[in-house]
């Protein structure tokens, strides 16, 4: 089969398309049973809380109840995240009698990132770092004097690089 | 024979020649290559052009890449400095680095000054051999020297090796030397070459992303300036969750711009890494380092 | 947003749609074989000038794979296409040879 | 083995400043590896803090806690030799602990 002469701008022609998908780990929807750890010393592994899909059930399931936006809670997130496998979030607040402290992901396949206990004599400021499935809001949630107080931030999450 | 038009036609009105961009106007200095090679000057050059696109970023601090050159990225690389992921890296290459070879030598006997604090002299030009020596390969030659297996250029074995390494030379300021070898004057081209040669169907060199476009994004990420750019080398890379050399760092950006990658020690990427690091003299040895 | 995104927004807007022609009559295995033999020796035309494209091997198994499933117009057009990624990148690399300069630090 | 646990406890007098960086994959299970098989869920649960026989601190993780996870905290008391005691339990039952010494 004989082709046109090749002319340079044969040559010049190329194809462009996008066959080389760039193999983005997906995030399947598949949830997995946890299977179930033995409750460590302090206190039974809140699993319920763990397997909440939105932030509110598993404030919920935490706590019991829910919790009020408060400028008493201090959010320290990034804007942009430089990558959702280490997103450094930092927790603070002067609020009194603090008990306990969690970190939640709306977007997460799961909220409920970690949960902290904070007994008496310790400061409520934790530093963490989590992984996010994409851009969502991070909130933290505060339990102090038997009530609960939270602040929200959007973590803006994204893959880097040139596309592959 | 006539051949079949149909599938020539939708070819041809199909396909839109990409590589028209190359037509690109040519952002930096013209061409006008002098032919002598001339290294020093080349240094000088690269240092000033990159202090004049970014005069509030201190000369040492081009060695940290993207942290310096966005403050939100830069807080965050602060954060994950205070206990960072390479933690583990550096331990377990200090280990691997003391334990003796089989024959009972180990690598301390390979290297001057028993390999603490020499990673600023790599790569070098081996007038022996007639090419250049990257750490990696050194530590492999070692190796196979004593009777052991070499590790893979990627992997964690030779991510941990470089990071004890360089985790000995931290601070001391990059010393590549060019012998009076015409052989050794080549091989720095051929890194020159390579680092400015588009390819992949992308059509992009490593200096349209890193000279044209440092500091700018490419979505998530921050392109890093290439002064400095293999100071931090081997990086803990967020990206990755794990460790990687500066091959797997040639081999992955060959292939996002969909570029058919080279074998990792080939001798075009020890020819870059020869030349990136030339031009790189007197900046400070910063790894391991923690990347995106 | 900036120079670097010029090029890679006219690289993605490049797509190649292949028109799928209502072909005279079928391909034929032979086609397909002289078709993917062509691209084949065109991409290895490029390897020697250490200069392949991650696309061109993609789409030559992608010919492969169709042609394995009987469908050999689609072989014949992924080999078609292949070859003229191959033949870019074999010009890519000719043209660069002196083209590096352009934007060579002086 | 050494031990997946690293600590750096300063005494400032009155507060102690804790920071810990554990050796974990802590997959979340909702990651395909390349051959697009499911990594399954395998991460720290539980990490508890003690020091003078008293829990200061503790905390439960889910599969979104970071690889390698780190975390800081700081709480009033403890003394320069005084021993911090660390240990974590995770979903597949393994766990690790450390005593390390407050600086």
């Amino acid at each position: 089969m004989n082709r046109p002469s090749e002319t340079v701008d044969a040559t010049r022609r190329m194809i462009v398309k996008g066959t080389a998908v760039l193999a983005l780990i997906g995030f399947a929807g598949i949830r997995f049973g946890w299977s179930p750890a033995f409750a460590a010393a302090n206190g039974k592994y809140p699993e319920d809380a763990f397997k909440q899909k939105s932030s509110e059930d598993a404030i919920k399931a935490l706590y019991g109840k829910a919790a009020e936006a408060s400028d008493k809670v201090k959010l320290d997130a990034p804007e942009i995240a430089e990558n959702g496998a280490v997103v450094p979030i930092g927790v603070s607040t002067a609020l009194a009698d603090v008990t306990s402290i969690s970190i939640l992901v709306a977007d997460n396949p799961n909220a409920l990132a970690a949960s902290y206990k904070i007994p008496a004599g310790t400061i409520p400021n934790v530093a963490s770092r989590l992984k996010m499935a994409k851009t969502s809001n991070v909130i933290a949630v505060v339990e102090a004097g038997g009530k609960l107080y939270s602040a929200t931030k959007e973590v803006k999450v994204t893959v880097g690089g040139c596309g592959g | 024979m006539g051949g079949r038009r149909r599938g020539d036609i939708g070819v041809r009105s199909a396909i839109r020649f990409a590589l028209g961009i190359v037509a690109l106007a040519a952002l930096l200095g013209s061409a006008s290559a002098a032919e002598t090679p001339n290294p020093a000057a080349d240094a000088a050059a690269f240092k000033k052009f990159f202090t004049d696109k970014f005069p509030k970023v201190k000369l040492e601090d081009f060695v940290n890449g993207p942290y310096s050159m966005d403050e939100g990225l830069h807080r965050q690389w602060q954060e994950k400095e205070q206990f960072p992921p390479y933690e583990f890296a550096v331990e377990t290459g200090k280990e691997m680095f003391s334990k003796p070879f089989k024959n009972g030598k180990s690598y301390a006997d390979c290297f001057p000054n028993q390999g603490i604090g020499v990673r600023q002299d790599y790569p070098y030009f081996d007038t022996k051999g007639g090419k250049v020596i990257t750490l990696e390969l050194a530590l492999n030659q070692c190796r196979e020297a004593n009777g052991e297996p070499p590790f893979s250029y990627v992997k964690d074995e030779m991510a941990a090796l470089t990071a004890y390494m360089a985790f000995t030379s931290r601070g001391k300021p990059f010393d590549i030397k060019i012998p009076d070898d015409p052989r050794a004057l080549e091989a720095y081209e051929s890194g020159k070459r390579y680092f400015y040669t588009r390819r992949g169907q992308l059509n992009f060199s490593c200096a349209t992303c890193h000279v044209q476009s440092p500091g700018e994004r490419i979505r998530a990420e921050v392109l890093a300036p290439a002064l400095g750019i293999l100071n931090a080398m081997p990086i803990y890379r967020s990206e990755w969750s794990g460790m990687g050399t500066t091959s797997r760092r040639f081999t992955t950006c060959n292939s996002q711009i969909r570029a058919v990658p080279l074998d990792p020690q080939d001798d075009e990427y020890r020819d870059l890494e020869y030349y990136l690091s030339y031009v790189s003299n007197g900046l400070p040895i910063a790894g391991p380092g923690a990347r995106p | 947003m900036s120079s670097i995104m010029r090029p890679l927004i006219a690289v993605v807007a490049v797509t190649a749609a292949v028109a799928a022609a209502s072909p005279l009559h079928a391909a034929s295995e032979a086609d397909f074989s002289v078709a993917y033999a062509a691209a084949e020796a065109a991409n290895k035309q490029a390897g020697a000038l250490r200069n392949q494209w991650t696309t061109t091997a993609a789409t030559l198994a992608s010919a492969k794979k169709a042609a394995a499933e009987g469908n050999f117009d689609a072989a014949v057009a992924a080999s078609k296409d292949a070859e003229a990624l191959a033949k870019a990148s074999i010009y890519q690399a000719n043209e660069q040879k002196d083209a590096w300069r352009e934007m060579e630090i002086k | 083995m050494a031990s997946t646990i690293r600590v750096r406890a300063t005494s400032s007098g009155e507060t102690t400043e804790v920071q810990t960086l554990i050796q974990h994959p802590m997959d979340s299970g909702f990651v395909k590896d390349a051959k697009g098989e499911v990594i399954p869920p395998h991460f720290i649960q539980q990490l508890t803090f003690e020091h003078d026989g008293k829990t200061v601190f503790s905390a439960d993780w889910g599969g979104a806690v970071a690889k390698d996870p780190y975390v800081k905290f700081a709480f009033k008391g403890g003394n320069k030799g005084d021993d911090l005691k660390i240990s974590w339990v995770d979903n597949k039952g393994a766990s690790d602990s450390t005593t390390a010494k407050i600086q």
